[in-house]
């Protein structure tokens, strides 16, 4: 498949429903070493994506992706808020005015949205934040021979980045005011990336 | 989960409802984006003071808008950190050409919530200075973590940066006031139970039938470290004990003391705890000049409480006698 | 059970030692009998004022004594009326020569003891005045039982003849004034939650997951019936329709409109509630002209609320608004 | 045994050890259908009353009831502190300045208590309260050829005056609230009376 608007605009729905179907499992990931919100922010947030991208045509993929960025920027707070905005946002303006882009283009705007991510939130690798999905699967892009592998390795990497956030001890984001007791917890941020990745694979891919 | 709610995604804007309805006289509220603001916003000349964060903490902060504290306050969504475009309109609203103050807790959302919202208000011309609240020593610190949390220290400075902003004090001094303020206050927060979001349903932890929870902040995070329920005069010293350490307050001192209760802890446990509290620091020589009892930053239902210190100077406690006229404090006038 | 107190049978104790240390410069505590009076008690020329109770329902009463509302305050054994030398030793306490109007919640034990005190404080010399309050219309009155409970209204009446008498009004005005407060004033509560007191360490009813409980007392008393949880704007329905319907209240009347907590709600929960009971009370003409909002008649933690609406007089109104300042409410001064 | 000062006295002590043991019942039964504090009230009364007894000697048996009544007066607060209260000063006053009394001055006495019971608390028989343990006590004491018989036969009436209280709806005290919801439960202050008579047959009787 190729990124544009539309496969973009799929992606988009898919991760909605994503949010929507793993509301509860993050709610409950959020409850352990946070404070339970982070699957209602997200599908709330996603939510109110879904309304704009609906209400309005979008000139191409990098319009979709403001979009979105604007909406959870506006309606999810917390920390996922400005963190996915800013994701959303950079992307989006690295794909914007574009027809379509290739692998290359598509990493470019990953790791866009990544630099935007850690400028914001000032979070490592290892300090058990969605930075620990973002970072692995972004290095394994940039691996790939071509765009299919991408999607499904970045998936890849994702889970595992995510799960390598069971042992860290939290240094970013509320996690961290629990101390060693943040250890043995996945992360509930990673988490979501992880499925931002997976609707992508299923978006994008094959 | 039992609450007098009408459904869990129209708490916020029905209990806005709710304030519009019983202080419509003196508090306006826009219900899209979220805030509430001094019916007589802006006030000409005068520092606007801005403030937000997740509901659940009632009264803190809606309930602390009004003359002599807050202009305005936006609400997020339970124990969510509100959104730039709510702190942006609240800005622009209490605009009175003197400049506007955030005052901020300190927690990843609500300050990054709050540094787009400035960016914003300053790309409107409008300008913004925030002041950072983190007194929670339960929290550790480092150049490496979000750092300490912000929890009772934030009721004061509302109170005490509202008195200087009434008096016309400018922008620059109401924020170095602010920053004071918070240098010299440490809080410690404990609970018995747990809460239970609107959204979610479920308890925030889960504790035994005799089991306290230390360490907790205001959203129904874990604490530090649980232990064995104890008596008021051993849970006085387990919070007040660390704090004292921490700034460290010294015999001597003139302190506010401030016995918070989390929501759903009864006013005569409060005092019971406030007993403890006064005797603590009357062993250490330690001054109170000042004291506040009740739920004033809470967590829902949670049962428990926090102690919070705030070293004192003459122009604190000035501004912290100077009247004020909200729903939550009330006095003078 | 688990509860911020270091012993079942020093709460009460303790709390006033709370209250001494945290208020002293107001308030005067005497431990044995157990009283808190005003420090500048008695006010010569003034009425006294003088009620009780159980504690467990702070602020009431203790919390409410200073200028412009009590002038003494005898608390109880949690949920037990205080006995007649309590409140024979705040009678004289608060005499400034113009009498003592003793104000009584219709409760067995709360009148029985009251009598003896007022035939004690009689026979003492001094004039004592009583007005009881039974606005409770969740309990069936006839001849032949104890009546209504006094609830709600009591906190009202307190602070209406509060302002009455530092307005130099007669023991006979206060009184009679006190008794138009409640003839004109209907209460109604509901729990979800019950409270356990220390003494017992039990819940003082058991409830489903899905249960709430419509007419309960003050006292952890169960109610009148229970059925399965409702929204907000069915409660405020079910509380505010007979309140309504008994007086009854009309269209056009002018109306206080109190929304109180049982002591475990969130105060986000009493605004969703006040909400509803503002539409409710709009759709009927009814217009709110006063309100009060908070957790000022509780039952310990019990998480509940409870509706009262008192139809004002311009009396009323102006006493009313009258300056108070008392640790439990203060305006105007 | 004589109705004097000793006996007395040693009734008071036994009536208080049955407060203390069966507080925790009296508690549950007032949870029922009352604010759960009469077993509390009713221990912490007789517990400073002993601790007035034995601070100071007593007169005579009308002494001893004087000072528990003052006592419970000053310490119980509630419904059962006026009204036990009245009830010991009451036979208190009838026995005062009496070296001993026989049956006719002992039943006079609790005449002269459930007079005064009635006529602080205006309850009548059949309203749940304490009056429906001593109306048939006192009713059955009338009855008895001598003291011995009064004292069981008063264990017995008030035992069953108790259970008595079971079906009714009560219209006087807390309970009265509860309306139809009082019946089937049994009435707290009926049962501490029983209790009364119980320490009344062990001291006085045999
Ligand atoms: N400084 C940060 N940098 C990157 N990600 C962060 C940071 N702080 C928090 N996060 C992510 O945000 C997630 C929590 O989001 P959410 O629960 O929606 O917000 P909040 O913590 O404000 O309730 C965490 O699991 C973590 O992955
Ligand atoms: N009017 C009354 N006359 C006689 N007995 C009463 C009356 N009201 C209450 N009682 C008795 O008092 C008992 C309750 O006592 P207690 O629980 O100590 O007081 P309270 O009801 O004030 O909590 C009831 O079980 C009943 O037997
Ligand atoms: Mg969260
Ligand atoms: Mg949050
Ligand atoms: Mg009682
Ligand atoms: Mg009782």
């Amino acid at each position: 498949m190729p990124v544009n608007r539309d496969t973009v605009l799929d992606w988009m729905r898919r991760f909605a429903g994503e949010m929507a179907e793993h509301r509860a499992e993050l709610v409950r990931l959020d409850t352990a070493i946070g404070d339970g919100d982070h699957g209602t922010n997200m599908d709330r947030g996603m939510r109110k994506a879904l309304e704009r991208l609906d209400s309005a045509d979008q000139a191409d993929a990098g319009a979709v992706l403001k979009t979105v960025a604007m909406a959870l920027v506006s309606t999810v707070g917390g920390a996922a808020g400005p963190l996915y905005g800013t994701l959303f946002l950079q992307m989006g303006g690295a794909l914007a005015g574009r027809d379509e882009v290739d692998l290359d283009g598509y990493v470019e705007a990953w790791r866009k949205g990544l630099q935007g991510v850690q400028t914001r939130g000032k979070a490592e690798p290892g300090d058990k934040t969605m930075v620990d999905a973002l970072v692995p699967a972004v290095d394994a892009m940039e691996r790939a021979p071509d765009l299919d592998t991408a999607l499904k390795e970045a998936v890849d990497a994702a889970e595992r980045g995510t799960r390598d956030t069971i042992p860290m001890v939290a240094r970013k984001g509320r996690a961290s005011y629990l101390g060693e007791r943040s250890r043995g917890h996945q992360d509930p941020g990673a988490t979501s990336t992880y499925y931002l990745y997976r609707s992508a694979a299923e978006a994008l891919g094959g | 989960m039992k609450k007098l709610i009408n459904a869990p995604d129209a708490v916020v804007q029905d209990a806005l409802r709710g304030m519009e309805a019983a202080h419509g006289d003196r508090l306006r509220v826009s219900y899209d984006p979220a805030f509430v603001v001094r019916v007589d916003a802006p006030v000409e000349g005068k520092v606007g003071l801005v403030s937000g964060g997740g509901s659940g903490h009632e009264p803190m902060h809606g309930g602390f808008v009004g003359p002599g504290m807050l202009d305005a306050a936006c609400p997020g969504e339970v124990f969510t950190s509100p959104t730039p475009d709510q702190m942006e309109a609240a800005t622009k609203a209490v605009n009175g050409g003197a400049g506007v103050l955030h005052i901020v807790k300190n927690y990843t959302g609500d300050v990054m919530n709050f540094d787009m919202a400035a960016d914003l208000g300053r790309g409107e011309g409008i300008e913004v200075e925030s002041v950072l609240t983190n007194d929670d020593v339960a929290v550790e610190d480092s150049l490496y973590t979000a750092g300490r949390r912000g929890v009772g220290v934030t009721v004061l400075l509302e109170k005490i940066c509202g008195g200087a902003a009434e008096d016309r004090r400018s922008l620059a001094d109401v924020a170095e006031l602010g920053r004071r303020v918070n240098a010299n206050g440490r809080s410690m927060g404990m609970a018995l139970t747990p809460c239970i979001t609107p959204a979610s349903g479920d308890p925030s932890f889960e504790l035994g039938d005799n089991e306290i929870e230390i360490g907790i902040g205001i959203h129904g995070e874990p604490g530090r470290f649980r232990e064995e329920t104890r008596s008021a005069a051993e849970v006085a010293e387990r919070l007040a004990g660390p704090i004292v350490d921490d700034l460290p307050f010294n015999s001597g001192d003139r302190v506010l003391a401030f016995v918070n209760g989390m929501g759903g802890t009864p006013l005569i446990e409060l005092y019971v705890m406030y007993g403890e509290v006064a005797r603590l620091l009357g062993d250490r020589g330690i001054q109170i000049e000042r004291n506040l009892i009740g739920n004033y930053i809470t967590s829902l239902e949670m049962q428990g409480c926090s102690i919070t210190l705030l070293r004192l100077d003459d122009e604190m406690i000035r501004y912290w006698d100077a009247p004020v006229d909200t729903p939550g404090l009330r006095w003078g006038v």
